[in-house]
């Protein structure tokens, strides 16, 4: 469905709205209450109309984590805005509150005189002690700082449900459900959202159950209508939100996992080769590979989900041996599985593309929340001196480039490429104007091509890369594997000095992608400065407003956001030798932070949370302003 | 693919200098290989062999074919990706015991019960040949290793038995010393369309030798092993008058001579194939007192892996266009 | 070691709040287990449950006794450990379909083989619960997950086809619909020396719901299950008047009625937990025709790891002394 | 047997010999022709003489590689002298060839006017050709600027064996097999050396088979005898090494796999806990689990051999988690297989010592062949912030100490212990004084000892770590696993500050270490100068030895070798800061100095070498001469 954007974003014309330039809203609430789907559908209904978002789904990793308790919280964080924006935001405008344990959680962010919605009706007595109040918040005055609109949620929709004709009584007893429904009409009537986009959802999905479907509808609808006609309190007002100058385009809305699959399924495309994903599912990569099933190959995909994380490693190994693009998703305690495998592709000279959805560690850890921690294993955690070439992704859509560009790395250099997302970054959303495919550059008509002279370990001059050859072409048998070979003939090697001659090689060809990727640019600000805030990975939209809050203070503060963790891009040193200061944001204790101290002899500065949630903006705006201090 | 101008066995092997032990068991296997090969008038181009690591595994370096000398234990997964890739092409693993039941068993497993398209040679020697002369799974009880200085105490892996239990639809055996019937159980399981197990008792003469010889040696070959042909009584003896019943009475096989105690050649169980209790049994046979079972214990045709693999899209083009159609399915909108 | 003064069931729950979706199989299975150990007046403290990583293996938070939540597929070899540090240890593994026999199927291979002391339940709920719902290896095919939106395409592993196959001495079958039976099987399987393997079927109600209802709805338990017991008819139904038969011309199981087609009680086979084959029969039953076995299918008393453990000196004084003993055997000398 | 040594090493009084100092010996034949029994034998004789011995085993992968072909060459090399050394040498004194191939190997090692002694009968046509000589060497004139002695070996040993009475027919044709035998003997008398050992180790061998025995006994004092008798020419003089003054006390020789075997068993006695080793076999990591396996129970170990090294891994912390010490050893392919696991024991935080003896990687790689390698795997190569230790061993004996620390701080600190080793310190051996075992500290009596107010995650302040309260414990039952817990508790914790705080916890428990270790100390050399050379693991003896050279040269040169990798001692910064230059001698493409860098912001330079064989003394030298010069 195709809607025309842009147009005003408000649903009633009579309406007459402060307009406000974004906000920063949080549903909150038991896993059961249909949390994530609210949000979704919210950004979805904002996006649409216009404005900027950025998202931020935060679960519990229990399937149904008991209900009531703060352990058990979901919740789904929004910022919607009227210009460019990059995170989620740091503290809350707005939280709707579906019980007393989602109130617990996240009541600490909400800014003071903030909006806060609450389902009266959850907090009963159970509930309170559930999540460890003393007294009902909502009636103790405890919460006088904020601007509270409580009503009882639960009984409303109850009330609306009743009021459908022909509802059944069982259905009845469902209808509680809807009550997300309920506070979603609400609050797209307050920021002022059209809500067609949902109701047609709505349709859809409960296409098959025309009770649920009637009654979602319907709770939808009154939860709208309740801000249009029931009198709030004057200090809650409803707002406008402007739309976004954002470039011209089709616009549709991705989670990262959604950018990668489909900068993957693009990048084979330009060398006219078949991606094979073999994977295992884990938390969070496995939306990968259920989107990539969903395509199927109808896409020219084809997806195998192994028996483990080995299996799956190998068998991309495999695929890729006999032509396709071989490609395994995964996240931290795969990727740990794969590292044997990883080794293989390495003396293979295969193209593998691995892409690791990060998560919190060590070991199991915590599997719904997000973290930077692996990057060491990425790029040094094999044995054996087995280089390879690693990316990140910076922001959701981001994925589709750097995926796509992975793709082409393998594939020219015939090498394994790790891609760094991260938890938050798969699960986020934003707009995302839809690629022009036809403008994708078409390259090397024949990847599989046999070079003249043919030999297994026969090298191109300028990429190093040796030929890929597969079975199946006549004239050109040969045998490779995972012991040392000679240079050019690919036979096994026990030679000392072909050893060190193709150990050399396998660096050499590594290092050289740095000749081949763009020179790093600042991201925002001059060449040089007082401070280079150094970022990879997720931490892009926190560094990018912390930096241009700094600058607009007139402080000399650029931020840099490196797309190329191994090789380096070539002039990185001399970048950072422009700063006075280097510091480097990242969600773990310190791992891009040392292989710039190592390269470069910099002394840059580890800025490091590990909390399982992304930076706020706020945290590193603090921490530049006391390193300039400083210094 | 098969070719117009049949080769010979020895085009199939390679230029490479042969590595194992003067006398290792693996030779009679390769031969026997290459011979399949050719009869099968396979093309060398089209053909590949897939291997972990292990002295067994060294098989492909010395075939005149596609070749993947992968890490240990990894061959069935890195075999099951070239198929996924392309599955027109002639997939074989070679493997060793360690390989593939120690290291390995979860993949054994796997390309068994998905029934993926390959001849999965497993060259029994009961002992880690390459890492010079551990015990594996399948080593038998108290063999004395640098290991098992003591003998060894665990129960070993019984292959036959963990492949139909892992839901194997062909399961074949071969012994390194019986040529003959170790290239006709070869050449079912190449021709057999699916994942196709075949286990080769096969002589480590350097750090287990003997093991087989109860059962293998030229010498008591006639007396000591049941060779299985579908529709086929099963009888064995130098005098071919020994034969497998199943006793109706204690629910299992029995050992008997025809002619005595009233025993006729119509009392011997025929072979079937298809039936997996009996091929179980077979499995199960305590060779020390039976007949080793050699040749085809039990296949069942069935779909294979590559059989149910969803067609793919190969047009660039109309991929391009389907691409483009994902990405606008769903919620878009038009930013002007 | 059993404690003097016994306790009950709900001692044995820890005060960790269960995380389980309401009326999730896996609730029934701890119950069960609770009561297993109260009956035989386990020491919590010298009990230990080793799980891997899904919701079944969240069991050992949800006990009152020693437990190690450890990583995806590796509860197997971690218990393994336990038992060699402390044989004295009362070891339990909880894991579940995915966990055992998709990336864990190799250790679950060599506990078997080698006996290891361990009361191994395996919760099946054809799904993988935590990861919110992809096919597993037990799924059945054509299920729709969010990895086969157009339906699973490989066959499934049979975990007792598959435990049998791999050689285990003890393999049975429960359901968490039926709390008598499973009760008195993971009893059996507790009290076993050795590895003893229990495949309980649970569903999965968020994923997989009514997977089994086929064989465990209550209203068709009677019909659709046959309870095994160890010398008794493999008689079902709930007019207790149909049989399991062993037709002597196909040499297959077949179903009868007792009293029609001259069928009488004695036709029917009497349940030998001892024999093999027929264990493997009944394993390889097609349920959707048959009814489902449960209680022990199989059950070969053998000596166990535990048992063949070489004797560890713990002295730390004689210790000393051997180790210098062995420091100075073979060639020493002397510098003066 | 202990003989009484430092005597005369000379067998017959009547010998007149010249004194040498030193003598770097090499045998090299096919794999087939007992090179490595011969060489370590020699060794022994020459150690139980009182010489000082360093010895380098190196062979093929292959079990039979190719007879007569220069890939299947087998050999072993040592140095025997009348003082303290550190390596096998650089270049040969004296080559013994068994085969052309073995000649064709070699010879570029040998010594201009160096000994050669090669079997002239192996010298056949075909022989020449599979190591592809044109012409016979031994005839062609090519060898003129050694000094060569080529007796027809093959001849005279079926020789001699004909000559034994009563030997049987097929018997004799297994003769030749006793050729090495005869070459033995020949060598121990040109270097003065005693055969008693030697003519002991046949009896034991042998006893079985009392033909073979006689043949070999026959065949070592014919090659001693032809020595002794037949007039060599006046070039080929026998000459004396002296005794080495070592520290007086009761000696054998141990290869470092024997030694780190040795060191794990006593650090556990120290404790009075049993260690339990899993391993899965691998080269060159096998002969520990050997050793281990052939000690038994009787030395209170347990060995497991596992399905895999996961299953290795795993079990090993299974008997940590049961109060027994786990120990799992491997090589690099396996190290890479045991990565998810080490994950779970840093998370569960139990004992653990992992041992790593590195081959030539990447993946396969060369099995046999020797590397530093896994460096960044050890340190780095896991998913999240997964700190452990790490420790290296620099010699065949000081693997003894290594082991034994690394069961010290693993069950002090709770926490896995990697101990790197590498293939040619697990095969190399030398003398080694058997320690005095009464001498062992004994540690906290009880290792399981319940602390008060027991919480399965309080901690100790000084070291950090948690209570090792183990099942079987009354009173204490407690689950754990690797789901991020509960500062104190050990509950499952989704607590953002919680998880920065465990977070940071393990991270500076492991660097705590640094305060319990020694501070470094230079290995020979001042504390300050131009230029410290740093090494780990078995550069050792080259490095010692080049800086020794180096300093006799008047050069302020220091060798700092570093036994704890991670943490790194306290010191040390401040240490390097001390020299002009820093240059890190690595058998890798430079991992240690990635460290070092980043640590401590030094412009440490790198020198590698990744052939599969150890760096020779002069390599070493030249380049911190180069550094010295440069600048
Ligand atoms: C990950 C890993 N672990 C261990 C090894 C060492 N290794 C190589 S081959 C082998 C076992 C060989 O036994 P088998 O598979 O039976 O083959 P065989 O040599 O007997 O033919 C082992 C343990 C390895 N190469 N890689
Ligand atoms: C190495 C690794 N791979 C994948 C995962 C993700 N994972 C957790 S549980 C699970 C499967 C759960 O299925 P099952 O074992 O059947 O247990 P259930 O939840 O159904 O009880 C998976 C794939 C993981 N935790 N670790
Ligand atoms: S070691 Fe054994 S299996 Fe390996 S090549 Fe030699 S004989 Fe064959
Ligand atoms: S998801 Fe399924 S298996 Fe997991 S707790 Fe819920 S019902 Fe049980
Ligand atoms: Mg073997
Ligand atoms: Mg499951």
């Amino acid at each position: 469905m195709t809607v025309q954007g842009n147009a005003t974003a408000s649903s009633t014309a009579t309406d007459v709205r402060r307009t406000v330039e974004s906000a920063v809203i949080r549903f909150a609430g038991d896993s059961g209450d249909g949390i994530q789907v609210t949000g979704s559908q919210f950004g979805l209904e904002a996006a649409i109309g216009g404005a900027d978002i950025a998202t931020f789904p935060d679960y519990p990793s229990e399937i149904r984590a008991p209900q009531g308790s703060v352990a058990g919280v979901s919740s789904f964080q929004l910022q919607l805005a009227g210009h460019d924006i990059h995170t989620p935001g740091d503290s809350l405008d707005a939280l709707v509150a579906f019980n007393p344990a989602a109130l617990k959680a996240a009541l600490k962010d909400l800014k003071k005189d903030g909006l806060l919605i609450a389902d009266a009706g959850a907090f009963t007595t159970r509930n309170l002690q559930k999540a460890g109040f003393a007294a009902n918040p909502l009636e103790d005055g405890s919460l006088e700082a904020y601007r509270v609109l409580a009503p009882d949620i639960s009984k409303l929709t109850m009330n609306t449900v009743e009021a459908i004709p022909d509802i059944d009584s069982t259905s009845k007893k469902e209808a509680l459900r809807a009550k997300n429904m309920w506070a979603l009409g609400l609050v797209l009537w307050l920021y002022g959202r059209d809500r067609k986009t949902t109701a047609a959802w709505i349709e859809k999905k409960f296409k098959k159950n025309d009770q649920v479907l009637k009654i979602n509808r319907a709770a939808l609808d009154a939860g709208f209508a309740y801000g249009e006609t029931v009198g709030l309190p004057s200090t809650i007002e409803p707002v406008a939100v402007p739309p976004a100058r954002l470039p011209a385009g089709d616009y549709r809305s991705v989670t990262g996992a959604d950018a990668i699959v489909f900068g993957l399924i693009a990048g084979c495309e330009q060398y006219g080769l078949d991606p094979v994903y073999c994977s295992y599912p884990i938390t969070p990569a496995s939306t990968m590979l259920h989107l990539l099933a969903k395509l199927g190959g109808d896409q020219g995909v084809r997806i195998f989900q192994a028996e483990d994380e080995i299996a799956a490693a190998c068998a991309a190994i495999g695929a890729s041996y006999a032509g396709a693009v071989g490609i395994t998703g995964t996240s931290g305690p795969g990727m740990a599985l794969k590292t044997e495998a990883l080794g293989l592709a390495v003396a293979a000279e295969l193209p593998l593309v691995v892409i690791n959805v990060q998560r919190g560690g060590p070991s199991t850890g915590l599997p719904t929340k997000t973290e930077q921690s692996d990057l060491y294993q990425a790029v040094m955690g094999r044995n054996g001196d087995t280089p390879l070439a690693v990316l990140s992704v910076s922001s959701p859509s981001d994925g589709f480039e750097v995926a796509r560009e992975a793709v082409e790395l393998a594939v020219d250099y015939m090498t394994p490429v790790v891609v760094l997302t991260d938890g938050y970054l798969a699960n986020a959303s934003e707009p995302w104007r839809i690629p022009d495919l036809s403008a994708l550059e078409r390259r090397s008509a024949d990847a599989h091509a046999v070079p003249e002279n043919f030999a297994p370990y026969m090298r191109d001059p300028e990429t190093l890369k040796r030929p890929w050859v597969v079975p199946g072409t006549q004239g050109t048998i040969h045998r490779i594997g995972g012991l040392e070979r000679q240079d050019g003939s690919g036979e096994v090697s026990y030679d000392p000095a072909n050893h060190q001659k193709m150990t050399d090689i396998r660096r050499d060809k590594i290092l050289g992608i740095a000749r081949a990727i763009p020179a790093q640019a600042p991201t925002l600000g001059e060449t040089t400065g007082d401070v280079a805030v150094v970022g990879w990975g997720s931490t892009y939209g926190a560094i990018t407003d912390a930096v241009a809050d700094l600058r607009a203070e007139g402080l000399k503060v650029s931020h840099i956001h490196l797309r190329h963790i191994w090789p380096m891009p070539a002039n990185l040193g001399d970048l950072l030798k422009g700063f006075e200061h280097v510091i480097v944001p990242e969600m773990n204790t310190g791992q891009l932070v040392t292989l710039i101290r190592a390269e470069y002899l910099i002394d840059a500065k580890p800025l490091n949370k590990v909390s399982g949630r992304p930076f706020a903006v706020d945290e590193i705006a603090v921490a530049v302003r006391s390193l300039i201090k400083e210094g | 693919m098969t070719l117009q101008t049949p080769l010979k066995p020895k085009d199939y092997a390679s230029d490479q200098e042969v590595r194992w032990c003067p006398g290792c068991g693996n030779y009679s296997v390769i031969k026997a290989v290459q011979k399949v090969l050719a009869d099968a008038g396979s093309d060398p181009a089209e053909t590949v062999f897939v291997s972990g690591i292990g002295c067994s595994s060294r098989f492909p370096y010395y075939m005149e074919t596609y070749g993947f000398h992968t890490i240990h234990g990894r061959a069935a997964a890195v075999a099951t990706g070239v198929k996924l890739a392309n599955p027109k092409l002639d997939v074989w693993v070679v493997s060793g015991d360690g390989d593939s039941l120690a290291i390995g068993g979860n993949h054994l497993l796997h390309v068994l019960r998905r029934n993926v398209d390959m001849t999965y040679l497993l060259l029994n020697n009961e002992i880690y040949g390459l890492t010079k002369g551990q015990a594996s799974p399948t080593s038998k009880v108290g063999l004395k290793t640098p290991t098992s200085p003591r003998g060894t105490l665990d129960e070993p892996v019984h292959p036959l038995r963990f492949a139909i239990g892992a839901g194997a639809r062909f399961v074949a055996r071969g012994v390194d010393t019986t040529q003959g019937m170790l290239l006709e159980t070869i050449k079912r399981a190449h021709a057999y369309h699916g994942a196709a197990f075949v286990e080769v008792l096969q002589n480590c003469l350097v750090f287990n030798d003997g093991s087989f010889d109860d059962v293998a040696e030229k010498s008591v070959i006639a007396d000591r092993q049941l060779q299985l042909v579908h529709g086929q009584p099963m009888i064995f003896g130098r005098e071919r008058n020994r034969g497998i019943r199943f006793n109706t009475g204690t629910l299992a096989l029995d050992m008997v001579t025809i002619g005595e105690n009233g025993v006729t050649e119509a009392d011997i169980l025929v072979h079937d194939e298809n039936n997996r209790a009996i091929a179980t049994m077979l499995a199960d046979l305590d060779t020390t007192v039976f007949p080793l079972p050699v040749g085809v214990l039990y296949a069942h045709p069935e779909a294979s892996f590559a059989d149910k693999l969803e067609p793919v899209e190969h047009d660039a083009p109309t991929l391009l266009q389907r691409l483009d159609k994902a990405l606008r399915s769903g919620n878009t909108w038009h930013v002007a």
